[in-house]
């Protein structure tokens, strides 16, 4: 083709240069990727999956089956990119995709020869011996299309939800006369085009509506829609619905990039997504240069690019003459029209234009078919017949076939959440009937197609969702206009052809499958058209069945011989289009996966060498580099530190629920198994709680701090989950009670200053009114009152066995007492630490409280002895709970003292090697004892003492132990409590 | 404690006001059969605003409102509630950090995360998650008041002002 | 029917192609509804055909299976393809192991292709007490002579260097409990392979034949009311998955069991990315599986819908979970489109262990309760379920699998979740 | 449109809500009110939690065949 420069709707004059497969080609800004090479004379463009057949372009929308290219230089590179919706840029790279070592010459493409016994599931016949998995790596090389990308850096999506009246999808005639009328009745209207242009088949039929131009009418109807302030989202296609929110894509370019995802909730909904263009198979229906008519149309009309030169027509309906004549117009020479139909089928516009195409020399046939087209490569030839007698065939030279079997309307919207389709034999499709809460479909859609019929039916679906969305201006007049004829199609889907031939005959272009294909499924006993679509992969491609869904269809219900209308399509699946992971995932990529919840301290931990690790959505500091390399060191370094003289810890992800009221007492006693009314104002319990199941959910602290309001402290993994149980029985059990529950989590930084010298520290850092209440306070005892005009709680509690106190305090306040403390000579310890010294004194974390457990496996027979009537309290008294080898809470220790164990190892008998009586659940090196301690749950047919096999075959191997009481360290806790 | 945290960009500001105590009063039923003191804002999503104008009791959820640094008037009005005993007062100073959300951009930017209209339609205030983080979400004037939890707080700048950097 | 289908071979494919039409017989339709059987199996999906397959070849029983819709149009045809036995208590792990085994022989054993693709399943750490729980699995498995390994971030670099374990993420990778045996089977293949060798066997497959009740006689059930007439049983075992709730309401009993759409969705395909099974479970609903297809596509799964469904159409904000999670995991594939998603109707029990047990009469059973794992133990399900209802004892594998174990406490929590199949 | 009203919020997405379990039947055993689930095909039952929202715990009648929202209403009081 030479540099002329090309004029269309889409183009502008500006010229750029693109690579493809290496080679340099020409364009112009506005041009897609197919349009440029069609127009500079490349016509193969992909090879299929499965045979690797050489492929053209065969579709002008997302429905292109074979035109897909990598876009990009590896590693970043985008697979599979629709090559006639990828809009060029200039020094733009693109590869043909699926085929070594280059599209012309493709070694897999010998795969053909074996076409014959390469059916449909004849993997599922073979590849059984030696194994599959011996096969399957070069099997997967052959499969697959685009190149899988090593990297990819696109930007985060912008989102954006809102609400509008009137929801229209598509943008072609229907869809801008539908938009207007509900603008005009005073409805908030929203109108989505997938095409970066609005007008869908206008943009090549040459109508006229209101007395105007087509082109001249959209250009009308859009400047009103804005002085209506109606929003339009061009290029933006919409792609699936949940629960009445509906979400559209846009994605610049046909290429991943600045997407965007709007996210619209109507009161009305009008799909007004036009239909979708058929192929008739016949044989060698993939040989590039066979195309759709539509796509020819709109190649010419957006691009200006000649499908081919000597061109022949095949369908079946009276558009192909309107098309006909604009492609003559345009100076492509017309060789033949096939129409599959009798004289009596033609409308009277078609007629007058099939006389005059006579008169310029094209073979108008009627009530004949293109039994198949010929050529290496491409097409050279094609051999047409009378239907009544396919033997008589004579052969026409062409270069190009377009091909029109009818059109399906986009249903796939009105499918969702309970839609039904009934067949419609005028259009030889379905159509949408019942539509779930008054979404309606419009124009082509509807399965209308002749454009007066598709702007009436427009504007009426228009004015109902005005009226449905409470808007009742006047919707004004429905648009009048001529373009092309109705159709007046009678259903043909594919040529006569003998078994042999109908090998080449294609329906699903990407995956391969032909008509010999469906007779083998059948054969086979897959009957409907379920496990027709499994077994042959049908409408498994990129183009989501548009190709080949219902043509499979129609020509499976010919092979066995019932109507369309009974076999049925399979179910659409959402997505409606294929939609990029990146728009999927909206804000949350990166860091951004989920929230992160800091403590009051938590910016003075990063500032001081505080290694922070997630704990559910929390940051936690497990150890402070300044006391080790690593989290094992410092976690020793720091823990003894605490034993010899004291350190502080940040406490704040302690769950805390304030429970006030005069019923909070019984309240507390209906969830707890131990009693919390009791508990005398200004002192504290360790209290533990069961799951509606029986097993312990969670232990902590709770404190009275008046006669009708506690405080529950909750662990930080359980809070979550304990929020809610406290919040359900109060809103079920407890409604109408004078109790009620509020999450203080964030109201209280929590300040755990422990060690044998914390009483001397506090008495130095806390103002002079602390001095009494720390020297009176006694074990599980608290005090309240302020610290610098803030409240302040001093709680005299130990999870780490040694003299501690917590303080509850304000988060204002939380950083300068934090300060102070370190000022005064105490240092910071983490996680790490903490868990050393709690397991030296063998208290119970979510490691042991791992919901598997009950009271009675943690040694708290008493407690639920004298325990409460609480939730899960009935559910203990199953058998399974009171039998001998239920587990039992001990300590464990190495035989040898040097040797390490781990938790998690499983431990067994030397008789019983198979079959683990326990297992450890929590280990630490302890700096005080210098050995490994932990704790185990072990069958009780096990005491004290004795000896068992530590297996930890994934880690470091096996070692002895010897089961011990559960406290390791202080057993009388005399520290804690002097 | 962090300072006032701005974030200026073209057409938003995210401004932290500082607040004093904040409580939380908790009504024993709901929906409240006898109606409470007078001039307490008992429908769902009402706010009773301070002399200054100011959110001084937002309903915003069921049988919960919250106080953010109450006038003398709105404290005196919570107190009142409790001596009636029908329900209780909860000192969460801490639990909430305030922001206000202002400028032209400010819709635009809570659109990323939620349908405002739908959430405050036919109310003053809701209880709604924002970038994942739990808040309490007010029209005022030509902007938005915006309660976070204290732990997301820090999040939720950093997810607004990520939304403001280009591209 | 003309004579049995010839066995499947690569000779065999030889042979059809220069023998026209007619070579390959149906796989199992065509048979006719006959009055009386020794078992009736409800629903022909892995576990009904497996069932039946073993009654017939193992126990020579007369078996029919009746199927509302379709063979494999349920759950077989609808998850995410993983098998694996990487289960933590003994009562499971000997159960899945017995299942993983048979995988690995199916294809020869039904002779049809099931393509069993041991490429291993990682389930991948986030926290040092990650660590311990996986090493605790880990441990109790070896002990079991199940395979499994524990791999640190170097160590799943070399297993895995397409994930590039050590990349900096909101929830880091320390590390992973990867089973090399675990993978992946072609799931329709399952369904078809055992209608297939069921129907040589002589056991009648009737789709479109929906179950609508149980005749009983003296405390003893006597056939199945159809919508195809009665059809007279002396045994009748029902393996319907999601709808065991629904069977349990028709024997009036209110069973331990609730039923949940579970999402999968696939990617466009693209040429060898992912080389292995991931499972990526993080704070917040965030549960994400991901693996890549033979044809290319990436198939991902995650946690349920949350709440009782028999749409089969999942909420677009849980797909987004998934692909949040599978984006985590490999940024690269932020570009690639998913081009289909679907769901399944998951029958979940009060502890996530499944049930084979008898239902309410001495002659009727139960094989459901499959929560996540139905399809990877279709073939050691089907063994034993057939064991069960032809001599009446269940086999030591599934002695466990009671329904009266929620009653006695006999729990098998495998995560310590309780009985709310949707907290996390 | 299919989406969950909260009697407190108005209508919100559903993402926003999480299901507890279904409700037991009104006198069952503590062992049913734990473990049975009363599954019926076109109507259930069942308590929900606000949980991105006010969070208060709902009694919410659903049909788990169409997914359509039949009533919600606030738990406790008359209706636990």
């Amino acid at each position: 083709m030479s540099a002329v420069v090309r004029r269309g709707t889409r183009l502008t004059a500006e010229t750029l240069c693109f690579t493809f497969d290496g080679r340099e080609y020409h364009g112009q800004v506005g041009d897609t990727a197919a349009s440029a090479l069609l127009a500079s004379g490349v016509r193969t463009m992909g090879r299929s999956v499965k045979y690797r057949r050489l492929r053209g372009v065969l579709a002008a929308g997302p429905e292109e089956p074979n035109a897909l290219f990598t876009v990009g230089s590896s590693p970043t590179v985008f697979p599979n990119v629709c090559a006639p919706q990828l809009e060029l840029r200039e020094g733009m790279v693109l590869r043909s995709q699926n085929r070594w070592p280059s599209l012309r010459y493709d070694v897999a493409s010998l795969l053909q020869l074996g076409s014959g016994f390469l059916g449909a599931g004849f993997y599922y016949k073979t590849f059984i011996w030696p194994s599959w998995h011996r096969w399957e790596a070069p099997i997967r090389a052959l499969a697959g299309l685009g190149e899988a990308p090593g990297a990819c850096e696109l930007p985060t999506v912008a989102v954006e939800h809102f609400s509008c009246d009137v929801l229209v999808a598509g943008a072609g005639a229907a869809g801008l006369a539908a938009a207007r009328a509900a603008a005009r009745a005073g409805a908030r209207v929203v109108l989505c085009e997938r095409e970066p242009v609005c007008g869908g088949e206008l943009e090549f039929e040459s109508g006229t509506i209101e007395g105007r131009p087509a082109l001249a009418w959209i250009d009308a109807t859009l400047a009103e829609l804005a002085t209506l302030s109606a929003r339009v989202l061009t290029g933006t296609a919409l792609v699936g619905e949940t629960g009445g929110e509906f979400i559209a894509l846009y994605e610049p370019g046909g290429l991943p990039g600045a997407n965007a995802v709007y996210k619209i909730r109507p009161r009305a909904f009008v799909i007004a997504m036009g239909a979708t263009e058929r192929p008739i198979a016949f044989i060698n229906n993939d040989l590039p240069g066979v195309m759709l008519l539509g796509a020819a149309e709109r190649f010419l009309s957006r691009y200006g690019v000649n499908a081919g030169r000597e061109l022949v027509l095949f369908a079946n309906h009276d558009r192909v003459y309107a098309a006909a004549t604009r492609l003559v117009v345009a100076g492509m020479r017309v060789r033949a029209i096939v129409d599959t139909r009798d004289a009596t089928g033609l409308g009277p516009q078609a007629a007058r234009q099939r006389t005059a195409l006579a008169g310029t020399g094209t073979d108008c046939l009627l009530g004949h078919a293109v039994i198949r087209v010929t050529g290496r490569g491409q097409v050279r030839r094609a051999v047409i017949a009378p239907l009544a007698s396919p033997a008589a065939a004579h052969s026409i030279a062409c270069d190009t076939l377009l091909v029109s079997g009818g059109w399906g309307p986009s249903t796939h919207a009105g499918m969702h959440e309970g839609g039904v389709t009934r067949y419609e034999e005028a259009l030889g499709a379905f159509v949408s009937t019942e539509q779930p809460d008054g979404r309606e479909n419009a124009g082509a859609a509807n399965g209308l197609l002749e454009l007066s019929q598709a702007l009436a039916d427009g504007a009426g679906a228009g004015t109902r969702a005005a009226r449905r969305a409470g808007a009742d201006g006047d919707p004004g007049t429905a648009p009048l206009g001529s373009g092309d004829g109705a159709p007046r199609l009678v259903p043909f889907w594919r040529s006569p052809a003998d078994r042999a031939g109908e090998k080449h005959q294609f329906i699903d272009y990407q995956n391969d499958v032909n008509v010999a294909d469906l007779r083998a499924a059948l054969a086979e006993g897959f009957v409907d058209i379920e496990h027709v679509k499994r077994y042959t992969a049908l409408g498994f491609g990129t183009d989501q069945g548009r190709m080949g869904g219902l043509l499979g269809a129609a020509i499976l219900a010919e092979l066995r011989g019932e109507p369309l209308r009974d076999v049925g399509t399979s179910r659409l699946r959402p997505p409606y289009h294929p939609v990029t992971m990146q728009s999927l995932a909206g804000l949350r990529v990166g860091a951004r996966l989920r929230p992160m919840r800091r403590t009051p301290l938590h910016e003075w931990h990063v500032a001081h060498g505080g290694v922070l690790e997630p704990m559910d959505l929390w940051m936690r500091t497990r150890y402070y580099r300044e006391n080790g390399p690593g989290a094992y060191e410092a976690g020793i370094a720091e823990a003894q530190r605490v034993r010899t003289s004291g350190g502080i810890i940040d406490g704040s992800t302690l769950g805390k629920i304030e429970v006030a009221g005069p019923d909070s007492g019984p309240f507390l006693d209906a969830l707890y198994l131990n009693k919390a009314s009791t508990i005398k104002v200004g002192r504290s319990k360790y209290m533990v709680n069961l799951r509606e199941d029986g097993m312990v959910l969670d232990d902590g602290i709770v404190l009275r701090i008046a006669e009708d309001r506690f405080i529950a402290t909750t662990s930080s993994g359980h809070g979550a989950h304990m929020l809610a149980h406290f919040e359900h029985y109060r809103d079920t059990q407890w409604s109408g009670c004078g109790v009620t529950v509020t999450d203080v989590t964030e109201a209280w930084a929590v300040i755990v200053v422990a060690g044998p010298q914390s009483r001397t520290v506090l008495r130095e850092v806390l103002s002079a009114q602390w001095r009494q209440p720390l020297d009176a306070l006694t074990h599980m005892a608290f005090a309240r009152g302020t610290l610098a005009g803030q409240d302040l709680t001093v709680l005299r509690a130990s999870f780490s066995g040694e003299l501690a106190f917590e303080l509850h305090c304000r988060p204002s306040i939380s950083e300068p007492l934090w300060e102070s403390l370190i000022a005064a000579g105490f240092k910071p310890y983490g996680l790490e630490a903490l868990d050393i010294l709690r397991v030296e004194k063998g208290y119970l974390v979510s490691s042991e409280l791992n919901g598997q457990t009950t009271p009675f496996d943690l040694s708290m027979d008493d407690l639920v002895k004298h325990g409460n009537h609480c939730i899960g309290r009935e559910l203990l008294d199953r058998p399974a709970f009171h039998e001998p080898t239920r587990p039992r809470l001990v300590g464990v220790r190495a035989v040898d003292g040097r040797m390490a164990f781990y938790g998690g190892a499983q431990l067994t008998t030397p008789d019983q090697p198979h079959r683990a009586c326990g297992y450890v659940t929590s280990s630490v090196y302890s700096p005080t004892l210098s050995e490994w301690v932990g704790l185990a749950l072990v069958s009780r047919a096990h005491a004290d003492g004795a000896v068992l096999d530590c297996r930890d075959p994934v880690r470091i191997g096996d070692c002895k132990v010897r089961l011990t009481s559960i406290i390791h360290y202080d057993p009388s806790g005399e520290r804690m409590k002097s | 404690m962090k300072g006032v945290e701005q974030v200026r960009h073209r057409g938003l500001g995210l401004v932290e006001r500082q607040t004093g105590r904040v409580l939380e009063f908790v009504a024993f039923h709901f929906p409240s059969e006898g109606a409470f003191v007078v001039g307490w804002p008992a429908a769902p999503g009402a706010i009773r605003h301070d002399v200054q104008g100011l959110s001084g009791l937002l309903h915003f959820a069921p049988a919960r409102w919250l106080a953010p640094s109450p006038c003398r008037e709105i404290a005196a009005l919570v107190a009142a509630a409790e001596d009636a005993a029908t329900g209780t007062c909860i000192d969460v100073t801490g639990k909430w950090r305030e922001f206000a959300l202002i400028g032209t951009a400010a819709a635009r930017v809570l659109a990323s995360t939620l349908n405002t209209e739908i959430v405050l339609e036919g109310r003053e205030c809701a209880a709604v998650t924002l970038f994942d983080c739990p808040c309490v979400l007010a029209r005022v004037g030509d902007g938005y008041r915006i309660w976070v939890r204290a732990s997301f707080a820090e999040d939720f700048v950093n997810a607004i002002e990520s939304l403001c950097l280009p591209g | 029917m003309k004579g049995p289908s010839p066995r499947y071979s690569a000779l065999a494919l030889l042979r059809a192609r220069f023998a026209g039409g007619g070579f390959w017989r149906p796989l199992w339709t065509g048979r006719r509804l006959q009055g009386a059987y020794d078992v009736v199996v409800v629903g022909a999906g892995g576990h009904g055909l497996a069932t039946a397959f073993h009654l017939a070849r193992d126990h020579g029983l007369k078996v029919a299976v009746l199927e509302k819709r379709l063979v494999g149009y349920g759950n077989v045809g609808r998850n995410t393809t993983i098998v694996r036995s990487n289960y933590l208590l003994p009562e499971n792990h000997y159960f899945y192991e017995d299942s993983l085994r048979r995988w690995e022989t199916l294809s020869k054993d039904l002779n049809y292709n099931v393509m069993y693709s041991p490429r291993g399943v990682a389930d991948l750490l986030l926290s040092d007490g990650d660590m311990i729980d996986a090493a605790r699995r880990g441990n109790a498995m070896r002990l079991a002579g199940i395979d499994c390994e524990l791999m640190d971030r170097a160590a799943l670099d070399r297993f895995c260097p397409e994930l590039v374990a050590s990349r900096d993420r909101r929830f880091p990778i320390v590390g992973a409990l990867v089973q090399r045996r675990g993978g992946s089977v072609r799931h329709d293949a399952v369904a078809w392979g055992y209608a297939r060798a069921a129907t040589a066997l002589g056991v009648d497959i009737i789709e479109d034949c929906d179950v609508t009740g149980v005749r009983t006689a003296a405390g003893i059930a006597t056939g199945v009311e159809t919508s195809r007439g009665y059809v007279q049983a002396n045994r009748i075992v029902f393996a319907t998955a999601g709808h065991t709730g629904v069977i349990g309401t028709m024997l009036d009993m209110t069973l331990p069991i609730e039923t949940h759409l579970l999402q999968a969705m696939v990617t466009e395909p693209i040429k060898p990315l992912l080389n292995t099974v991931l499972v990526y479970v993080h704070p917040a609903h965030g549960e994400t599986y991901v693996l890549q297809s033979d044809k290319g596509g990436l198939v991902m799964g995650g946690h349920l819908d949350g709440f009782p469904s028999y749409t089969r159409d999942g909420q677009w904000t849980r797909m987004e979970d998934v692909v949040q999670g599978a984006i985590a995991l490999l940024p690269q594939v932020a570009g690639v489109k998913i081009v289909r998603q679907w769901a399944g109707t998951n029958d979940m029990t009060m502890d996530g262990s499944p049930i084979i047990d008898r239902l309410r009469y001495d002659n009727v059973f139960v094989n459901a309760g499959w929560c996540y794992g139905g399809f990877k133990t279709i073939p050691a399900s089907g063994a034993a379920c057939a064991q069960l209802v032809a001599s009446g004892t269940a086999p030591d594998l599934i002695k466990a699998y009671k329904l009266s174990r929620f009653e006695t406490g006999h729990l098998l929590d495998e995560r310590g979740g309780g009985p709310f199949p949707v907290r996390l | 449109m299919i989406r969950l009203i909260c009697p407190f919020c108005g209508p919100r997405e559903l993402r926003e809500f999480e299901f507890h379990k279904t409700r037991a039947e009104p006198g069952s055993t503590p062992y049913a009110q734990v473990y049975e689930r009363v599954n019926r095909l076109d109507d259930s039952v069942e308590h929900w939690q606000h949980v991105q929202g006010c969070r208060a715990w709902m009694l919410v009648r659903r049909n788990p065949s169409t997914g359509l929202v039949l009533e919600t209403r606030i738990l406790g009081g008359d209706h636990p």
